[in-house]
């Protein structure tokens, strides 16, 4: 029974970084400037983020993608556009990927209500159900079940759509991973894992937490698994793709360790080095297993790019992501009205669902807030039956 | 009318449901083969298979997750805890999966789940397997939270729970489950937030909710006896909660007794006070009393266990307190 | 590094029950009898047990544990007194073979003051502290982590203990397993888990609810395990002792899937046969694999017991049981003063510690209950720092 | 006197209690290498070595359960929750098992244990990062619970909370780890169960806990300033409760308002309510008024979080509300 796992992970016996294998994948040109360009935006788009945090314009916790574009590329580029994305709060670049523009990633991040989430998800919670990127979740592991029951709806209805997940090396030993992962083994449900492991659960090693690589946790439940060079495109692509067609295929989940590197601290307070890593350690990593740097080289080395389209891409996606800054800036901040709205998706005439006095004097003052909240003006009639609060 | 056992009367509630709409579907430890572990799905799967009646292992957080997910993208699913106590395992995913998601995506992921089971004691099963859970999901919003005391508001608001595009909490009595009631025929449903008066009277009022509703209208009988007419008003909803309903009995009465199964501290009772003496404070005669469990974890011995557990004598002794009797 | 695990379980691909090995495991004459009595003893208990329950003297859940008798003998005999066994809610016999009088087990059953719980906890939450009985617990999976903890002090400290701990073939789905064999394994604790795999859990047979062996599910931790054929005591003492002295020498975690049959229903409502499994099933195993009938006919082979023995042993526990029942039905129930007490063990002089107008009437009328309660009274000094509640 | 941050004052509260007995360690995420998230226990590694200050992977239910376990023997643990937001994950090894088992084993065995970390919303952290959990753990019989709010409580109550034989929860505030104040020097335990009045006043009380002493301050500064006298009393532990002292205040001022960062409904404030009105109906002059947070999830733009917490203004605006003003 456990053969599928093992062959999964031939030459992959230890925990370090696999050889970035030479090959392009035999993708076209095409796929693979769209991999770069994919890239560069993230990286442009984290830099903008970094400056806005440190002027103030984003507040919160702040986690940034640098360094591991190539997982959240090379995956969502191996599936379909009808197929889920879930991930945890370290997002930003991913939703971008699955098709949010990043105005609205930006503006969320600035909390204005222009955001994908109004405003009121924030760096942590980014969402666009329009284009199956199902959110950013902050409670580690928390979002891993949510994948399986995108996986068990898709089954259910019979459709041949996937669900991809992304989870930190650190979410591993979550309980929610464990009891998710064995029963999607059971039902069969259409899901790849992909499993980040940038080394650390903000200052905690992997390996101070765990007795194996990640990939080998898989064998509890039967479940085919591998481990990639997170910081080779090419090689996430292919070995989501893979999976992701074997999900579609009806033949069950799978989880990839994408081996990668967090270039920054683990969120905006913490130093990018220091007590938990050494700055030789981040250095080496920056200077030799960029995964821009990486593609870019490998496609240089076979004459399908030169600097020119490099510079052109770059300028490109700069000028994207000035707009999303801008355009973040100028919007309005969340209108106050919307302090009470999306508690609840029924408002119904009954009863009192909010409790507390303010929302009540607000109810009072303000027309269009807290509708079917104070049981009496509720009972009016007013909103009955809205079906959007 | 037709007579339905509350656990019958569930039963009808999600086999309807279930039939009316293909996105509903149930989901919990031996909801299927076992025909649930209080046989409320007693013949499901056999009627509605194995896709739409999921045994799943003992991982609460994982099926509650499970559901949720499901729920996100557009089914309709119906989660069974095999009773509450076992529901804490999964209460991160009920209280910041369930109840904020909807907010966090600024209203695009609404999520229409039912989890339902029993909560509160029912004979000797110790201090693990006997907690009242309502404090624990009425305190967030975000969710909804629904008692029912009789076959009749078991049917009506579970079918309301299903229907409605919020997560809704179903909260049971294990010692309920064979209670016999009349039920509507036909279409019942009762919309969520409604309370109900179970018994009109004049001098006293006794609110409370779910399998407490026995007891209190035991209690008012026995007052009844001593010319003292008690009112009970079944809350049914926690939230939403019908305040009207709650100040037109205080109104009424001037006095008011709370009675609930859970622990004192910060239960639902010590809100419903909290309403009381903010919006009517210039109603009542005398303070609100509490009737609850006994501030201890439930011990196993059976008079140990009647002493922790809230009584029709108790709340007799409290109507005749807050009466100056 | 996943070694240690492969070469335990040679011969134990399959889920198949594996067979009995024919030795008595070079154990003497004294040690098999005193197995086979205590086998005896817990199957008449359990027995009485029944009865009891069925004319009401017994109360709540009650699991009982014939079938699975050599586990627990044979687990518990291959450990020290000073070491830690812990368990979930079908305990009976597990608390006899550590150590706790069958009276005092019968008695809290009964809910008696003088059961080994003070009547508190019932079948499902046996203790006795003194004879390293850490209980029954009735969260399924909840108490995987506590044998952890013991196991933690028990390094802490520098003790050469061990902790055995019973889970079912259930709880391993749990996610409290999962976290916390990952972390007795990265701390290498000195726990030995020993699931019962009575091949269902209420009505779910093991199968339905996973894709591959329990002892395999060791796998994601890299510590050692095995499958025993859990109605052979000698076994299942070969596998416990071996593990354990490995946990005494500073090895680690390990776990053991004891393949065993529940006779009886899950709990005295559960019939013992019915949807989930078949009469034909349950009569096979109770003919072809009761533990009791095993070693006795395996000793018998080699003349180590006769049926005069057999018979003097199985009178001499039946009066141990009677003695029990009897002195269960003779002892008083717990008095009401002691609702109050055991919630807090530090009661101090200040404060309210418990909130409900009961307890303050109690205070009030009874001396001695619910001291340190009321604010006014225990600002008067009573009970001030009491250290037992 | 001499002042330390809240945070050094927790440090040295620990420090000096791993000093003083061999058998306390702490334990939870980032304690160890990283200093703790937020640096509370700086250099204890070093002080006291990987046996004693332990790191743990993310597992939250079972790190709570080990550390319960070996309370269980003897130990003495500090679990650290990286924020209390998580520790909802731990909830059914705080709640079954540590806040039952001494009852359930009929008190053989005490489980000296403390659960410590930050409650309640820092800035902009949003909905899954920013509840306050008080109610969920004062409800339960068999736990104890203290709230810190400035250095010398954090302190003194901490040591408390670590000498004490039953299960603690020790809620801190992740807005507070930097306010200084003065902390006496040498030994300073703050027993647990008695509240301080941290402001006098005689028009109004203001009563409150953890974090809101602050807010309550600030909000009695403002009202100075319109000749209103307003006290404030820090209850400082929620269970045990000093109800001495509120209903001392209650009797000085006859208007109270409690102010509290969590939900209303069901909240500790609710059942403060439940005990003036029960224990001191006839001396109040108005109904008690609550602030609280929003009843909704925390939102993460500046802007509605600022609306959805409780304010200075908002307790000045209640507190002219009980004087009729
Ligand atoms: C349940 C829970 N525990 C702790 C935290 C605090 N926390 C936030 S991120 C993080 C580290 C997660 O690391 P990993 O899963 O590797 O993801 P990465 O940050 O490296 O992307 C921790 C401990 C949390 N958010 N949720
Ligand atoms: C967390 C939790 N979920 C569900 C239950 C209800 N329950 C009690 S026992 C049991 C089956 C456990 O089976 P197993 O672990 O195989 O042990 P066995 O009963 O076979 O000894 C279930 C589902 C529970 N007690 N706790
Ligand atoms: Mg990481
Ligand atoms: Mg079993």
């Amino acid at each position: 029974m456990a053969k599928s796992r093992t062959s999964l992970r031939s030459g992959l016996e230890t925990a370090d970084l696999p050889r970035p294998p030479k090959s392009l994948g035999g993708l076209s040109r095409e796929a693979l400037l769209d991999f770069l360009k994919e890239m560069l935006l993230s990286r442009r788009f984290e830099e903008a983020a970094e400056e806005a945090y440190a002027i103030g314009k984003i507040g919160g916790f702040c986690h940034l993608y640098i360094g591991q574009e190539a997982v959240g590329v090379g995956a969502i580029r191996a599936i379909r556009p009808d197929d889920y994305v879930i991930t945890a709060y370290r997002e930003h670049a991913q939703a971008i990927n699955k098709g949010i523009s990043p105005r609205a990633v930006m503006a969320e991040l600035f909390g204005r209500s222009t955001g994908c989430s109004g405003g009121k998800g924030g760096s942590m919670h980014l969402f666009d159900a329009s284009v199956n990127f199902m959110g950013g979740y902050a409670i580690v592991g928390g979002h891993v079940p949510l994948a399986a029951g995108f996986g068990w709806a898709i089954k259910y209805r019979g459709e041949d759509r996937v669900c991809l997940c992304f989870l930190g090396d650190a979410a591993v030993n979550q309980g929610s991973f464990h009891e998710t992962l064995n029963m999607a083994a059971v039902w069969k449900l259409p899901v790849v894992y992909v499993v980040e492991n940038n080394e650390y659960g903000m200052g905690t090693a992997y390996a101070r937490v765990s007795t194996l690589p990640i990939f080998e946790r898989a064998c509890s439940y039967d479940i085919p698994s591998t481990a990639v060079d997170g910081q080779d495109v090419v090689a996430v692509h292919t070995a989501v793709r893979e999976y992701a067609e074997r999900a579609r295929r009806g033949e069950g989940p799978s989880l990839i360790e994408a081996r990668t590197y967090r270039y920054k601290g683990h969120s905006m307070s913490d130093p990018v080095h220091g007590v938990y890593r050494s700055k030789e350690e981040v250095e080496d990593r920056m200077s030799h297993a960029d995964p821009i740097v990486l593609l870019r080289s490998r496609m240089e080395a076979v004459g399908l790019i030169d600097q020119a389209t490099m510079d052109a891409l770059d300028n490109e996606v700069r000028a994207v992501v000035a707009d999303a800054v801008k355009f973040a800036d100028a919007s309005p901040v969340a209108d106050p009205s919307q302090l009470y709205t999306h508690v609840y998706h029924s408002l119904d005439v009954h009863g009192r669902l909010f409790l507390d006095r303010m929302n009540r004097s607000a109810a009072k003052v303000s027309e269009g807030v807290g509708r079917g909240v104070g049981g009496g003006e509720a009972r009016g009639g007013v909103g009955a039956n809205r079906k959007d609060s | 009318m037709r007579e339905l056992t509350y656990r019958e009367a569930l039963s009808e509630a999600m086999a309807e449901e279930m039939e009316r709409d293909e996105s509903v579907f149930l989901m919990g430890e031996e909801v299927g083969v076992y025909n649930g572990a209080y046989k409320v799905s007693r013949g499901f799967l056999d009627r509605f298979g194995p896709q739409r009646v999921v045994d799943t292992p003992i991982s609460e957080a994982g099926f509650a997750g499970i559901g949720i997910g499901a729920a996100m993208v557009g089914l309709r699913p119906i989660i069974e805890f095999m009773t509450f106590n076992f529901a804490i395992l999964a209460l991160d995913q009920i209280l910041n999966t369930a109840a904020k998601t909807y907010y966090m995506s600024g209203g695009q992921i609404p999520i229409p789940i039912v989890f339902r089971g029993p909560t509160g004691a029912a004979l000797q099963l110790a201090a693990q397997h006997s907690q009242a859970v309502e404090t624990q999901y009425t305190h967030s919003p975000g969710i909804k939270v629904v008692t029912p005391g009789t076959p009749a508001d078991a049917k009506g608001l579970l079918k309301a729970a299903i229907r409605d595009d919020d997560p809704v909490v179903v909260l049971e009595g294990e010692l309920l489950y064979n209670v016999k009631g009349e039920v509507p025929e036909g279409e019942h449903i009762v919309p969520l937030g409604v309370a109900e008066v179970k018994r009109e009277g004049s001098d006293v009022s006794i609110i409370t909710h779910g399998k407490m509703v026995h007891v209190a209208l035991q209690a008012a009988a026995r007052l009844a006896k001593d010319q003292i007419s008690a009112e009970v008003l079944d809350l049914r909803s926690l939230r939403p909660l019908d305040v009207d309903a709650i100040l037109t009995t205080v109104a009424k009465t001037n006095r008011v007794v709370y009675l609930e199964e859970g622990w004192p501290l910060a239960g639902v009772g010590a809100e419903i006070v909290n309403i009381i003496q903010e919006e009517a404070f210039d109603e009542l005669d005398a303070p609100v009393l509490r009737v609850t469990q006994a501030d201890v974890p439930m011990p196993y011995a059976k008079n140990l266990e009647q002493l922790a557990k809230p009584s029709a004598q108790r709340v007799v002794d409290a109507c005749n307190r807050v009466l100056y009797r």
